[in-house]
């Protein structure tokens, strides 16, 4: 056991090196900030002058090679845009991010089992094809659209909740909504499939044999069963959500990880933008690390190693 | 105003708290990149450091440049000045402001290239203090806009004690000025807090606290407006003007502003648009007056120069003109052999509906036999063509005129400028903006500047489209007039009873 | 084999007739009579955007990207103040939004479409061989597929979209390569189950070569959720394209989306809904039909199935 | 006649050759030895007991040993798990070997290793003398040299995507392929072979009984002809009637074809009806071996004669009983000395200290015990 | 069909006929007109061809068909009531503690992720039985180390272990009536024949009616007293297990005991039954056995007739010739 997360641990550090290698040539190519640095009436010679100056007209490789060196310091580099060192910046952002994402998948979750199990007992029928519409629809709403229209509707028609930013529990609710739609349809499609595939197994039919309840055996057999791949698409959402949130927060003026990598990206901040995708990283793997230690303790035939 | 939070609208907030006003708050779109007063560049910051920091020389509401910390000042001879300021200032953190200060921070701005500032300073060649509060300051040449300069971004006054005792990393979380509001905290992407200078030496701050949030999304940040969450917003998109207006408790707000949006031209050999009949051609087919109408409900300007009213030198004949004759530019099309083809690159979002307006021009242009390439870029990639000169025929942009100072918008008709962008040169045109550049005598100054752009109308590098209005919604709980440079000055916001 | 066994068994006796649902060959007007009702919803849901489209210039009532200010922001008909001429409604330029409907149809389902088959067939490539092979290349391929899952993929896309022109095949592409990895890890897990089933190792037994073992016992079975994963997909493609419009990436004009309409029209939505609820709509129309569609299409790929509920 | 058909073999002297060896090469020098008595081999002329064979078996498994290695729980340690353990057995050519034993005894097991599907932990399995491993974890023999299984679960050895004539067609794909002309051919012969009709072709597996399945798994293990032909309990799923339908076709195709099979089951009538020699497995060794009606007429390990006596159908109204009481034991954690001792009722002290040899029993059988 | 009467018996199964709904075409009967009985106490044994519908009547007596199936004609009276027509809440009320079932598959119809001991609390709530019952039920399986095998899950057991842990799982609540469907395929004859004796004690003792659904017709002549014969959907003969073995009154059965390999068997080949089973689609009013039987003439096309003697019934015309033949036959 002990051994075990030993290993994957050190699995993830070849998957971070990837990881930065690639964003660090995908920064690259995008090109170099010197140009937005000195905004509309730089010269050429200042750009050079600039370029020289941050050590960007050195091959690339070399370049390459003096980033992975830092980066293996644990020194991501300076900000252009702040002026500071990068990782504490992002790590500055990254409780906001993870409210909205944790907040959006337990919503998602909470929306999400229960309709899916709905529907997937009653397959075929009228509720299932309800179900499945809205799912649909929740899917084809694409979050800015439903924030805009979340934020009409409740904040500027009803005036139950505040408009955006960021402070209350209330100022959570809205967005976590418009962000938690899209992953509650698409967990709930994923519950009802495996739900039918669990309902017509055998041992549900022991339960059933046993004189349980339906609730009994369809909440606590079933759905248990249903744990492993629930779980492990609610993982994988995880990294998609991050990538949902950034909208979000453009649209509810949250202050968190997306809004910051989207200007540093458009700001063609190297710094940031591999600071943001390290943090971001390192989640990802961390929970699907977890989710696997999970998975064990929940499926004991899962065999790890 | 009120902080935003849920159910307390700006009454409430007051109401309960014995009449006195306490907070503004106001949004705009864009978070500032840097608080380094010397290292941002950016309206959104401008229009804080200017409520925290003090300058040499302010504009005024009618955007004259007249004193602030300054007293006494004399122009020694052409390149020297000597400036005495005000000996009852503080900083924030209690330090007097000095001419050592003084010193410091211009000195800062003219040495350090790495400054975004640094390109406006760097005419002036040396600072000195030569007593406890006076300074002097030496320029390369004549500079006719020396004042001028010190009264804009970037000319802020530091506290040099604080930075050299704490570094400048320090200076930067902590924001010590000497303006009527002083620093509280800045959530990056959502708000910046300030709070009133007790100390201060002008006249007493309005405002107990303002709070400048960052709502880059239109309609979000309206609907803050609509439901009292902020007091006055920035940038209210062009299709929310009369819902916004048709509030009861809320007004629209216009005014000019510095930035004119226009399509830079590219004139170097081999483009077609190096013909001077097809960029003609270009003009006449572009009826400004359309797209100010039907777009901005007429509260956008055409133009024809690229300085606008208000701007220190700026022609005023080619203010609230175009050229429009779409039968000539057929012609023009017609006889030139081929089709020319262009490529009009734009964005979308970096300026109020610039995509929209982009498609009208490509329209346009077509209707009068042009083959348009429409190539819409996102933010990113937008700049990068313009910093990188890598712009094709015809590239939307709107530049701002930062000085309020037509040297300043001319710069981009030196062939020195030019090169490698629009590739114009004009020797004539050329000389005017040399010889303007070195005048003190602001009549003289202003004529050159005029006939220089008289001149580039006509061999347009730079096709002019229109002048981007300012437009504020403004909530009736305060009352506010919008400013020709696009500032906002808190104390210039009165609250109503 | 004049000297086989004659065995006591149901060889040498005549086949029984066969019952009327299971037979293989069927006519087509039988195979049409066994769609059933949520087969041709689907169908209709998506053949009437792929009519559409395909005709779009010749059945557009305007020109889709004609501006006339003079028209801007008529609503559809049936409400207050609006003109027969324009069934939808105007935008705010002007422009007929049931001919950019029409118009964005095109470009939609080509994204929704192309981009899926091309993450998918990358996906399922990759899936089937990682986890058919196991050993090293499964894990280089893993790591690969763990990177790229953590690599936000709007980076992705921003970058590629900075060093690529913008416009629809470069979107196509940009979708393409960073859905793929769903896909593979999907796929992969459901490889490594089969390719202990016994019938793959039959086929081991015979001497089958790798290859085809995938393409032939393995690759069928990983099918249905194939589908329902690229189904789920197409919903996805279609609505990312739009939120990248939102960060100014995604399709431009004169391309014309029903992202991209979404995305523009969102300033509208307290003044003129109709600007972007109705390109939502439409998708979400299109993505219920493909939906239904991929149901069917797995049931009807199940021979288990074939012929009974 | 289409190319490797053997049909040939029926009538020639070679053809039953393989009932005059007996398959306990590997296990002495008493082995070899038939006992009249046996209807199959009572003609047969008498082989000399010495090793000096005229023709080597068909199939030959030598000192094979298989171990998993398993996880008890999250925290566990790793443990070995004996599977298979010292087994030799030789089959000779045409002949069939029976292997009954407890479930979870591994006779699966063995039957993968003997078809290429698992390799080996130790011993090697020689199919006419070549090595079915290569000893790198790798198989050098498939397809044609190797043996075909045919697994437990007919029907899920079946793709169930494919329709019968692909699934006959599969093999007949793999090189030296048979051209597509042919294929067709085949398959209706192959159909017509295990009495399927020619209408089966156009169905797919969840359209036939079981019995049906079972065939159709057969006809395609026969599509290429194998020598070997390893049946993993192919009729304990079935009932009767149908289970004496494959019974009686597996008998007839060895006939005509001249198989060779090694046969496992739990069910010792039906074992006992198919098989010429018989080997008892228990706790992943063979306890027993030799003759099949010696075996099941006097059988010697106490493990073998329960087996028999539990067979024997007497009504617990009628005072029938169970032969064997006892922990069954764990193949993770087996007993010391003999593994059947926790169940045995004849064990002594001696067999908790001594784990006992497979030695020979009269002359022509062997048996691990200390007692009998 | 045994002459007792309604108020003595459990359960008696009248005409059963369960269909399952199909998509296009009609609706499939899959058990048509199966009738047997069994009285308290009594172990039953359930025999015939794979797929002729023995799962599927056990399953309706439990109220748990699949689906697409139900219960669609005759009646299933349990102690009088008749549970074809009884609400869910009813039925459900019965599992456990009146009746209970042991599944054909005990490889899949344990619970992979939950422990065998909460399994088995959960079968014995119901019938209020405590944590000392469940382990001595446990050792009465032959589990060495009861405790043990409660903090288990069923991965970690053997086949034959899971048989057993579902056999204690269906005893536990001390029902009426225990249906086992084929409770010992997966097993040696050792384990069997074990097992089988459990059952057979646990009967005896608790006074539990068995029904056994085996093909292995050793195990149902050890287990049961009575016997019901089923082919394509019907029960076509029923007698004690003796009486029917020995002397079949129906064709099929007689086939069937005749294919059975025996113990040192010196056939050259086995007996069986030829041509296959005809497909529901298939069934009509008349012998379904008649396609494959040699006594059949054109009579058979007709409903066969019950033939009842004393506590034996089959359905056949031609019983007479049939127990003629016997006769010349040496019997089994
Ligand atoms: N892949 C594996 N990993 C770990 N243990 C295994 C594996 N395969 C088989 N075993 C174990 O090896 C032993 C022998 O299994 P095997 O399947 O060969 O038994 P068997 O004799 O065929 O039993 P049955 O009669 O039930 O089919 C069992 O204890 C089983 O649990
Ligand atoms: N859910 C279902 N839908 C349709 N047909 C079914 C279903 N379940 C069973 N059947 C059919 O009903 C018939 C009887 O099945 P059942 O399982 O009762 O057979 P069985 O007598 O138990 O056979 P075996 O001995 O193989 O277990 C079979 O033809 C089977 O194909
Ligand atoms: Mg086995
Ligand atoms: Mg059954």
């Amino acid at each position: 056991m002990g051994t075990y997360i030993a290993g994957r641990l050190a699995q993830m550090i070849p998957t971070l090196l990837l990881i930065v290698t690639i964003v660090f040539f995908l920064v690259y190519v995008v090109g170099d900030p010197v140009g937005l640095m000195l905004g509309d009436n730089a010269t050429p010679e200042q750009v050079a002058a600039m370029r020289e100056a941050m050590g960007l007209n050195q091959p690339v490789f070399m370049q390459y090679l003096n980033y992975i060196g830092s980066v293996l310091t644990g020194d991501f580099g300076e900000s252009y845009q702040y002026g500071q060192a990068a990782l504490p910046i992002v790590l500055e952002r990254l409780p906001a991010t993870l409210t909205l994402a944790i907040g959006a998948i337990l919503l998602a979750l909470v929306i999400a089992i229960p309709l899916g199990v709905w529907s997937a007992t009653h397959r075929g029928g009228v509720i299932d094809s309800v179900v499945s519409s809205i799912s649909v629809l929740a899917k084809a709403m694409p979050n800015f659209w439903l924030g805009i229209m979340l934020i009409l509707l409740f904040a500027v028609t009803l005036r139950w909740l505040p408009v955006s930013g960021a402070g209350s529990w209330a100022h959570l609710v809205l967005p976590v909504i418009a962000l938690g739609t899209g992953t509650a349809a698409e967990i709930t499609r994923l519950v009802r499939s495996s739900m039918i595939e669990i309902l017509s197994q055998d041992y549900i039919r022991t339960a059933y044999g046993k004189g349980l309840r339906r609730r009994a055996v369809v909440y606590r057999h079933a759905l248990l069963n249903a744990f492993v791949p629930v779980t492990s698409i609610t993982i994988l959402q995880f990294s998609t959500l991050i990538g949902g949130a950034l909208v979000t927060e453009v649209v509810f003026s949250w202050p968190g990880l997306g809004q910051l990598l989207v200007n540093a990206v458009s700001q063609r901040d190297m710094a940031l933008v591999q600071a943001s995708v390290f943090v971001i990283a390192v989640m990802v793997l961390a929970l699907s690390l977890i989710s696997d230690l999970l998975f064990k303790a929940v499926d004991r035939r899962i065999n790890l190693g | 105003g009120c902080g935003g939070v849920p159910g307390t609208t700006s009454e409430d907030a007051e109401t309960g708290a014995d009449n006195e006003p306490q907070t503004l708050v106001w949004a705009h779109s864009v978070d500032p990149r840097s608080m380094d007063p010397q290292d941002a560049l950016q309206t959104s910051a401008e229009r804080i450091n200017r409520n925290m920091y003090s300058r040499l020389f302010m504009r005024d509401e009618n955007m004259e440049v007249v004193p602030e910390l300054v007293t006494d000042y004399e122009q020694i001879d052409d390149e020297t000045w000597r400036f005495t300021i005000r000996e009852d200032v503080t900083f924030h953190n209690g330090d007097p402001l000095t001419a050592a200060d003084v010193e410091f921070s211009i000195d800062r701005v003219i040495n350090d290239e790495t400054l975004l500032e640094y390109q406006f300073f760097n005419q002036i060649a040396s600072v000195e203090a030569t007593g406890d509060y006076e300074v002097e300051i030496v320029t390369e040449g004549p500079m006719p806009t020396l004042l001028t300069l010190l009264s804009k971004s970037g000319s802020d006054i530091l506290p040099s004690g604080y930075i050299e005792e704490n570094g400048m990393d320090a200076f930067i979380d902590s924001l010590i000025g000497s303006g009527p509001y002083q620093f509280e905290s800045w959530q990056r992407d959502d708000r910046i807090t300030l709070t009133k200078n007790e100390d201060y030496w002008g006249e007493e701050p309005v405002w107990n606290e303002v709070e400048v949030r960052t709502i880059p999304e239109n309609s979000t940040r309206v609907s803050e407006l609509l439901t009292g969450g902020v007091d006055i917003i920035a940038d209210v998109p062009p299709n929310d003007w009369d819902r916004v207006d048709a509030e009861e408790d809320i007004s629209m707000q216009f005014e000019d502003t510095t930035r004119t949006v226009l399509l830079i031209v590219r004139m170097t050999e081999g483009y077609v648009t190096a013909d001077q009949e097809i960029r003609d051609a270009i003009d006449y087919a572009i009826d400004q007056g359309a797209i100010t109408e039907s777009l901005f409900g007429g509260h956008a300007i055409p133009t024809r120069t690229r300085a606008p009213l208000g701007v220190f030198g700026a022609n005023e004949d080619l203010y609230d003109d175009y050229v429009y004759d779409p039968e000539q530019a057929a012609e023009i099309v017609e006889n030139y052999g081929e089709t020319p083809s262009v490529t009009l690159t734009a964005s979308r979002g970096t300026y109020p509906l610039d995509a929209e307006v982009a498609e009208m021009l490509t329209q346009m242009l077509e209707e009068v036999g042009f083959e348009v390439n429409l190539e819409i870029l996102e933010g990113g990639s937008f700049s990068d063509v313009f910093s990188e000169y890598t712009n094709d025929e015809l590239y939307m942009i709107g530049l701002a005129d930062g000085l309020l100072d037509a040297s300043y918008s001319l710069v981009h008709y030196t062939e020195q400028r030019a090169a490698g962008q629009t590739d114009y040169s004009n020797e004539t045109v050329e000389e005017l903006i040399a010889e303007g550049n070195r005048t003190f005598d602001d009549e003289r100054r202003a004529e050159l500047y005029a006939e220089a752009q008289a001149l580039v109308a006509e061999d347009r590098p730079h096709i002019p489209l229109y002048v981007q209005p300012g437009a504020f919604g403004v909530s009736d709980t305060v009352s506010w007039a919008p400013r020709l440079d696009d500032n906002v000055i808190f104390d210039d916001v009165i609250p109503n009873e | 084999m004049a000297e086989s066994v004659t065995l006591d068994s149901a060889g040498t006796e005549s086949a029984p007739p066969r019952p009327p649902g299971s037979s293989k060959r069927r006519s087509w007007k039988a195979r049409l009579r066994s769609i059933p009702l949520s087969g041709w919803i689907g169908l209709v849901c998506v053949g009437i955007p792929a009519v559409v489209a395909l005709l779009a210039p010749w059945i557009t009532p305007h020109p889709p990207a004609s501006i006339d200010p003079s028209q801007a922001l008529l609503p559809p008909v049936g409400m207050e103040g609006s003109d027969p001429a324009y069934l939808l409604g105007t935008d705010n330029l002007g422009r007929d939004i049931l001919s950019r409907l029409i118009e964005g149809a095109r470009v939609s389902l080509m994204i929704g479409v192309i981009a899926v088959v091309l993450a998918g067939s990358i996906g399922l490539t990759v899936g089937l061989v990682a986890g058919y092979y196991g050993k090293w290349l499964d894990a280089v391929l893993m790591r690969v597929v763990d990177a790229l899952l953590a690599i936000p993929s709007v980076l992705l896309v921003l970058v590629i979209l900075g060093v690529l022109n913008p416009g629809m095949w470069t979107l196509i592409f940009v979708l393409g390569i960073t859905n793929w990895v769903i896909y593979a890890r999907q796929i992969r897990a459901e490889v490594l189950e089969l390719r202990e089933r016994q019938f793959v190792r039959a086929a081991q037994n015979f001497g089958v070569p790798g290859p085809i073992i995938l393409i032939r016992h393995i690759m069928p079975n990983v099918l249905p959720s194939f589908i329902v994963l690229s189904t789920l997909s197409v919903a996805t493609v279609i609505v990312t394209e739009s939120a990248l419009s939102f960060l100014g990436l995604g399709v431009q004009p004169p391309d014309i989306s029903w992202g991209l309409m979404l995305t523009t029209g969102r300033d509208y939505l307290a003044t003129a809904w109709w600007i972007s609820t109705l390109p939502g709509l439409a998708i979400t129309f299109t993505v219920l039909g493909i939906l239904l569609l991929g149901d069917w299409l797995r049931d009807a790929l199940d021979p288990r199935l074939g012929g009974r509920s | 006649m289409p190319p490797g058909h053997r049909t040939l073999r029926r009538d020639s002297p070679g053809g039953r050759r393989g009932r005059q060896e007996l398959s306990l090469l590997a296990c002495g020098p008493a082995a070899g030895r038939t006992e009249g008595g046996d209807p199959a081999v009572s003609t047969s002329v008498q082989p000399p007991v010495q090793p000096a064979q005229t023709e080597s078996p068909l199939l030959q498994i030598e000192n094979l040993r298989k171990t998993f290695t398993v996880r008890s729980s999250l925290l566990g340690a790793r443990r070995e798990l004996v599977a298979v353990d010292s087994v030799n057995l030789s089959i000779p050519a045409g002949s069939t070997l029976g292997l009954v034993g407890e479930s979870g005894s591994g006779k699966s097991t063995l039957a993968n290793m003997v078809s290429g599907l698992l390799a080996p932990t130790q011993g090697q399995v020689l199919i006419e003398g070549n090595r079915v491993h290569d000893g790198r974890g790798r198989v050098s023999l498939r397809g044609d040299q190797g043996a075909q299984i045919v697994f437990q679960d007919p029907y899920s050895s079946l793709n169930p995507r494919m329709p019968v004539r692909r699934l006959l067609a599969e093999p007949l794909q793999v090189a030296p392929r048979v051209p597509r002309a042919e294929r067709e051919q085949r398959v209706k012969e192959l159909l017509d072979q295990v009495g399927l009709p020619e209408s089966a072709m156009d169905k797919f597996p969840h359209e036939f009984s079981g019995g049906q399945r079972q065939r159709i798994v057969i006809a395609r293990a026969l599509a290429r002809r194998p020598r070997l032909l390893v049946c993993d309990e192919p009729v304990s799923a079935l009932d009767v009637s149908v289970q004496s339908q494959i019974l009686n076709l597996l008998k007839d195709l060895q006939k005509e074809l001249g198989l060779t099979y090694l046969f496992i089951g739990h069910g010792l009538e039906s074992v006992g009806f198919m098989s010429d020699q018989l080997a008892v497995m228990y706790l992943g060794r063979i306890v027993e071996q030799g003759p099949a009606h010696q075996v099941l007429g006097r059988p010697v390990h106490p493990y073998t004669q329960a087996l028999i006596t539990s067979s024997e159908a007497v009504p617990f109204r009628d005072g029938g009983t169970v032969e064997l009481q006892g922990e069954i034991p764990s193949p993770l954690n087996p007993p010391s000395g003999c593994v059947f001792r926790t169940r045995c009722p004849l064990a002594t002290d001696i067999c908790a200290e001594k784990r006992p040899e497979l030695t020979p029993r009269e002359s022509t059988r062997l048996a691990a015990c200390h007692h009998r | 069909m045994t002459a007792e009467t309604a108020a003595q018996e459990l359960l008696t199964v009248k005409d059963l006929r369960v269909s399952a709904t199909r998509r296009e075409s009609q609706d499939l009967h899959v058990v048509d007109g199966a009738s047997f009985s069994i009285a308290p106490g009594e172990r039953a044994a359930l025999v015939g061809e794979s797929g002729s519908g023995k799962s599927v009547t056990c399953f309706s007596v439990m109220g748990l068909l699949a689906q697409n199936l139900r219960v669609s004609g005759g009646s299933i009276r349990w102690r009088g009531n008749d549970l074809a027509t009884a609400k869910r809440e009813e039925i459900r009320r019965l599992r456990g503690p009146e009746i209970a079932m042991i599944y054909q598959e005990p490889l899949t119809s344990l619970n992979p992720l939950m422990t065998i001991g909460y399994q088995l609390k959960e079968a014995a709530r119901r019938s209020k039985v405590g944590r000392r019952e469940i382990l001595e039920m446990l050792d009465r399986v032959g589990f060495a180390d009861p405790r043990r095998i409660m903090g288990q899950r069923p991965h970690e057991l053997s086949g034959g272990m899971r048989q057993r842990v579902m056999i204690a799982m269906a005893l536990i609540g001390q029902p009426k009536l225990l249906l086992a469907d084929e409770p010992t395929t997966a097993l040696d004859v050792t384990i069997q024949s074990q097992v089988l004796k459990l059952m057979y004690d646990l009967s005896y003792e608790m006074g539990t009616a068995v029904l056994i659904v085996s093909h292995d017709l050793s195990v149902v002549r050890k287990l049961s007293d009575t016997i019901h014969v089923m082919y394509a959907g019907q029960v076509v003969e029923s007698g004690p297990t003796d009486s029917v073995l020995s002397q079949p009154r129906h064709p099929y059965t007689r086939a069937l005991l005749s294919s059975a390999p025996r113990l040192g068997d010196t056939r050259e080949r086995l007996e069986s039954i030829p041509g296959i089973v005809p497909t529901p689609d298939q069934w009509d009013a008349g012998c379904r056995f008649r396609s494959r039987c040699p006594l059949a003439t054109e009579r058979c096309a007709e409903t066969p007739p019950v033939d009842v003697v004393a506590d034996r019934s089959s359905a056949c015309w031609h019983v007479d010739q049939l127990l003629a033949e016997q006769k010349e036959a040496t019997p089994l």
